[in-house]
């Protein structure tokens, strides 16, 4: 039985006024890419997606991996895929990373790619299309940022459009 | 308790090395597990019970690092859990669940990737009480803690510097034999001593150097064990207590330990742990704490740790062997792994397994722990050979 | 081998909560207190009686303090004593009692206390930027992420799979946020919310709006467990804790199929082998699954095997998950009504079956004289949960 | 390494930076702290909290005697005085980055009216005039310019004979 439950609620206002102490963490990193990812980085420079073969369960991984998840192996070698995919799930968002509220809505998504087994794909930005035609399932192909801007990063691709071919 | 008894079937551990760009942690622990279950013979996909790694959120970069610890191990769609605290401590949960009856063989990991951390300081300063503690140090490196403990243990010891410089001589001297350590010196005392003041009165030299690597442990109710491995190293007992988290509340003793090690004791039915005892590892972040550690856990009186070190009654001619790994001097501190570290040394060598640095006759064997500055927390495990 | 015979039953004999608040004054060492001193006191023990102490928080971002386990160590009673801390995300608000669980289960500890702490109001400018950390740093965290886009991501997977409609998830929101004005401790407790407030709050990231989503909050959480040689010696009528399950999935969240979470249903089977229970649907009574979004109690029901994938909608338009249906589902007010500070959930996960089965939940009582709950929590990348199952036995 | 293929160039290998940052983090110094700090700021008085049963008085105060759990409230605060006797002290001469401080830097733990101890700096005298068991005693910023911080406190100098 809860009876009289304890705490002393505090408005934003009120956080100020009490004694507190503010500072501002410093944790900096430099993660190792390892080796999967150091060549699935280069292939995005390159233009190009990467994924990693693993000949028992028959899957290709990607993002790539340097073992399989499922068999517990190394994996065998590495794939290139055409970059198509289809979209998976989506949102349209009208809040940015910190919560803050912004006009012209994010479009961002997992995508599944072509070439991989179903549900394997990335998140990313979709573009060049509107909220009355996002669907799942719709078809999509990469826009890559010119060869020249390219460093090694998943934001390389701009985002993903819709294929009006397909 | 239940009568099941617990055992040590696998390890698998990496190389403990200042840097690792070549791999990420995901990489890292693969390894590691790989080697473990090669080693104990089992496929992680349809053996295991359950899966269970030891890691802290700023250590890696993450807010919620749980997330990225199955994959590597084995542990997809399988029951998996993070504990914040070092190898040792994974060991006990590891422990439980195979006391329960329901678990029969557990995986247990710790890791650091710590040369990834690139504001170390500042992270261990965020340990500290924000309202308290923190705000008084500033710039000031957040180790001054261990030069605190480190005097309130001479006083309270009559423990000299001298001794304590002895423990950086010995511990890295021992890591010449570790093919897996990398931190291995041949100092004099004088050496250590000449370091210079880092914190009064810990000196440079007496601070253990960061280290990445991996370490899985296999464990599996006694049955199990036996028929897999035949004669296999149990985990006897282990305890685990902490002390006031106030930096300026706690004893110059290391009670953590004693107590961690009065229940680990009991639980293994250790009376007299001087004399039943054949090999210790203990935590040397900084190395007053191998002494205090070895005092806390009954193997040296308060203040006979740091002479006895001195005559080398701790070293490979000596009466009991300590640190043989080379310890966290030696090898480097691989933070939430560094437990599980000094437990692996033990197994190795009560496999006699050790190579070089092999002690013979070794049948039982205690690992302890510490979770380091600002905090009072520690572990002791108790392994033996029961052939 | 007979394997049930080895470890000791397990009774929860105590639980205690806080306020659940966007901020508190009070420290997380001090919310740790007073909630377990409430566990206590309603287990008529003191902290000398308790032999171990098992803390849960989510992550350490929020309070803003490195290994904050240690940290609250004193607060959670912690002192001399063994004391560990488990961490699985979200998952953890039903995981550390697991953890309880296999402290006594296994022999070693007769009376243990288990603390949940979450103080999210620390992080500024908004909880959410702790959330930013929880990705992957080459593949998501440079597109700039948001929490809440997981949360719609996999929402619009659901309803697109199973062809759920967004009015009867919004549902949820409505009833759980009125069964909170039955909680002092919540939040956000409305009696007059409606539908077309859900359906009309501001767009978050679509399809998930502002009232679908729980609010961050501020407190903590606890509850005493105790072995079978102790508990009758202390509570007439134990609560007993007759099943565990916990499992996770790949952390490649977006290998996976988001529409049904596969390692919720592995969790369950795990609890309800252990209870024993074949059909979960006919002898479970009530039902305290995870709520931080409206859509996440339904994917939950159906993982839990508590109805049909896509079902569970329709069992919440027809009213059977009200307070007094026939599977009544979140009756504490859940993480909508009550408030979400993360681990802190302990409180309305299994503190509230614990007080509901033992006939102690006043106002929110569900009627029938439940004696089967089943509580569940969920974390990480969409990729983690824990499952409790508690039965009283007369 | 268990791997099928390895990278083989030093320049192959990538890393990728970031951090684990928010903006800022605000502590409440929560029940107990806001007695402490009040009577720190406005009477310059430096007060526990004493567990009658344990007989343990915590400085700084807390809500709870961290032995027993009894509710410790405003009737269990005690002021401790302004002097006290240092248990132990460092010479903290690194800072961060693993430099050599431009001043090394005094950190004691303080014995006050008995009660655990009490982390703080001390100034107003040279490393090798410190000793344990020294008897110190708290030098406050101004009035003025005190915000309730623990800060509030300069340091503990020597107590002058």
């Amino acid at each position: 039985m809860i009876e009289k439950p304890r705490g002393r609620p505090l408005t934003a206002e009120q956080m100020k006024q009490v004694p507190h102490v503010i500072a501002r963490p410093k944790a900096q990193y430099a993660w190792a890419a390892g080796v999967a990812m150091s060549h699935f980085l280069e292939g995005l420079k390159q233009g190009k997606i990467l994924g990693r073969g693993c000949k028992r369960c028959r899957r290709v991984l990607v993002p790539p991996r340097m073992f399989c998840e499922r068999c517990f192996r190394s994996t065998d070698g590495w794939v290139e895929l055409p970059g198509t995919g289809v979209i998976e799930t989506f949102s349209i968002s009208y809040i940015d990373t910190d919560a803050n509220r912004i006009q012209d809505p994010i479009f961002v998504g997992v995508l599944a790619f072509d070439g991989a087994p179903p549900h394997c794909g990335i998140m990313h930005y979709f573009g060049e299309v509107t909220a009355d035609e996002i669907h799942i399932g719709m078809p999509v192909e990469p826009v890559w940022k010119p060869e020249g801007e390219r460093v090694g990063a998943i934001t390389d691709i701009k985002y993903f459009r819709p294929r009006r071919d397909a | 308790m239940s009568k099941r008894d617990v055992a040590v079937i696998g390890v698998g551990y990496t190389s403990f090395n200042s840097l690792t760009p070549e791999v990420n942690w995901k990489e890292l622990m693969f390894e590691a597990a790989q080697k473990a279950y090669q080693d104990a013979g089992i496929d992680p996909r349809k053996d295991v019970d359950s899966f269970i790694t030891c890691a802290e959120d700023f250590w890696e970069g993450f807010s919620i690092f749980d997330e990225f610890t199955p994959d590597q191990l084995g542990a997809v769609l399988r029951p998996m859990h993070t504990v914040t605290g070092d190898g040792l401590l994974g060991l006990a949960n590891a422990y439980m669940q195979i006391k329960t009856g329901l678990f029969d063989i557990v995986v247990v990991e710790a890791h650091s990737k710590i040369s990834e951390l690139l504001t170390y300081e500042d992270v261990v300063q965020l340990a500290f009480d924000p309202i308290y503690e923190a705000p008084l140090s500033g710039d000031v490196h957040p180790y001054y803690v261990a030069g605190l403990e480190m005097r309130a243990y001479l006083e309270a010891t009559g423990t000299t510097e001298e001794q304590c410089a002895a423990v950086v001589v010995q511990h890295k001297r021992a890591a010449f034999f570790n093919p897996v350590a990398e931190f291995e010196a041949q100092l004099e005392i004088d050496d250590v001593m000449g370091s210079g003041y880092a914190f009064d009165p810990l000196k440079r030299l007496e601070i253990a150097p960061r280290a990445d690597g991996s370490i899985v442990f296999v464990l599996a109710g006694g049955e199990i064990a036996r028929r897999l491995r035949g004669c296999p190293v149990y985990l006897e007992g282990i305890g685990w207590s902490s002390e006031s988290p106030w930096i300026a509340a706690r004893s110059p003793y290391a009670e953590y330990a004693q107590r961690a090690a009065q229940r680990a004791y009991e639980m293994a039915g250790i009376q007299n742990p001087r004399r039943e005892i054949d090999l210790a590892e203990v935590d040397d972040q900084f190395a007053f704490k191998a002494l205090q550690h070895l005092e806390a856990l009954g193997l040296a009186r308060p203040g006979e740790a740091g002479p006895r070190m001195r005559e080398g009654a701790f070293g490979p001619e000596g009466e009991m062997a300590v640190n043989r790994s080379g310890g966290s001097l030696g090898c480097g501190h691989l933070l939430e792994a560094s437990g599980l570290a000094r437990a692996l040394e033990i197994v190795l060598q009560l496999r006699g397994e050790a190579g070089t640095r092999q002690i013979k006759d070794a049948r039982v064997g205690v690992a302890q722990s510490w979770r380091g500055v600002p905090h009072g927390t520690g572990a002791v495990a108790v392994f033996s050979r029961r052939d | 081998m007979d394997l049930s015979k080895r470890r000791k039953d397990v009774a929860i004999v105590g639980a205690g909560m806080t306020l659940f608040s966007r901020r508190l004054l009070e420290t997380g060492k001090e919310m740790s207190f007073e909630a377990a001193k409430m566990a206590l006191d309603q287990a008529g023990l003191s902290l000398h009686d308790i032999d171990a102490v098992i803390v849960g928080s989510a992550p350490d971002a929020f309070d803003g303090v490195h290994k904050k386990g240690e940290w609250l160590l004193d607060g959670a009673g912690g002192v001399h004593k063994p004391y560990m801390r488990v961490f699985t995300g979200g998952g953890t608000a039903v995981f550390a009692p697991i953890a309880g669980w296999w402290h006594v289960a296994s022999g070693l500890f007769e009376r243990v206390l288990v603390i949940c702490e979450e103080k999210m109001s620390s992080c500024q400018p908004h909880a959410q930027s702790a959330f930013a950390h929880i990705w992957d740093p080459i593949l998501d965290r440079p597109l700039k992420p948001n929490l809440v886009w997981i949360f719609s991501m996999e929402m619009q997977r659901y309803m697109h799979k199973y062809n759920v409609r967004y009015e009867d998830i919004a549902l949820v929101a409505v009833k759980n946020k009125r069964n909170a004005v039955g909680h002092p401790c919540a939040q956000l407790a409305d009696p007059d919310i409606t539908l077309e407030d859900v359906l009309n709050s501001e767009p978050m990231a679509l399809p998930v709006r502002r009232l679908d989503i729980s609010p961050p909050s501020d407190g903590a959480s606890a509850v005493v467990l105790v072995s079978e040689d102790v508990a009758y010696d202390l509570v007439d009528e134990p609560v007993w804790i007759a099943g565990v399950g916990w499992c996770i999935d790949s952390t490649m969240w977006t290998n996976r199929d988001l529409a049904f979470p596969k390692f919720v249903a592995k969790a369950a089977k795990m609890a309800y082998e252990m209870a024993g229970i074949k059909n979960p649907k006919e002898e479970i009574d009530l039902a305290e699954p995870y709520d931080p979004f409206d859509y996440k109690e339904l994917q939950h029901l159906e993982a839990l095997g508590l109805a049909e994938p896509g079902e569970a909608a329709i069992l919440t338009r027809e009213g059977k998950t009200q307070r007094d249906g026939e599977l009544p589902v979140c009756p504490s007010g859940g993480l909508l009504g009550v408030g979400n500070p993360i681990a802190a959930t302990l409180g309305i996960k299994v503190g509230e079956l614990f007080w509901q089965l033992s006939g102690q939940a006043g106002p929110r009582q569900v009627p029938g004289d439940p004696a089967v709950g089943v509580a569940q929590a969920w974390g990480d990348l969409m990729q983690f949960s824990s499952v409790i199952v508690l039965r009283r036995h007369s | 390494m268990t791997f099928t293929e390895k990278l083989q160039k030093t320049t192959e290998p990538k890393h990728w930076l970031g951090d684990m940052e928010v903006d800022h983090f605000c502590y409440t110094a929560g029940l107990a702290g806001e007695r402490f700090f009040m009577a720190l700021r406005d009477q310059g008085m430096i007060l526990g909290a004493r567990c009658a049963s344990c007989q343990i008085t915590y400085v700084p105060p807390r809500v709870y005697c961290e032995r027993c759990f009894a509710e410790l409230g405003e009737d269990s605060l005690v002021d401790v005085g302004l002097r006290g006797r240092v248990k132990s002290f460092t010479v903290a001469r690194l800072s961060k980055a693993g430099h050599p401080l431009k001043e090394p830097q005094i950190f004691a733990i303080i014995e006050l009216g008995k009660g655990t101890g009490f982390l703080h700096k001390l100034g107003g005298l040279s490393p090798e005039d410190v000793r344990v068991g020294l008897e110190v005693e708290a030098v406050f910023l101004p009035k003025g310019q005190r915000q309730g911080r623990i800060t509030d406190i300069e340091h503990f100098r020597p107590v002058a004979r």
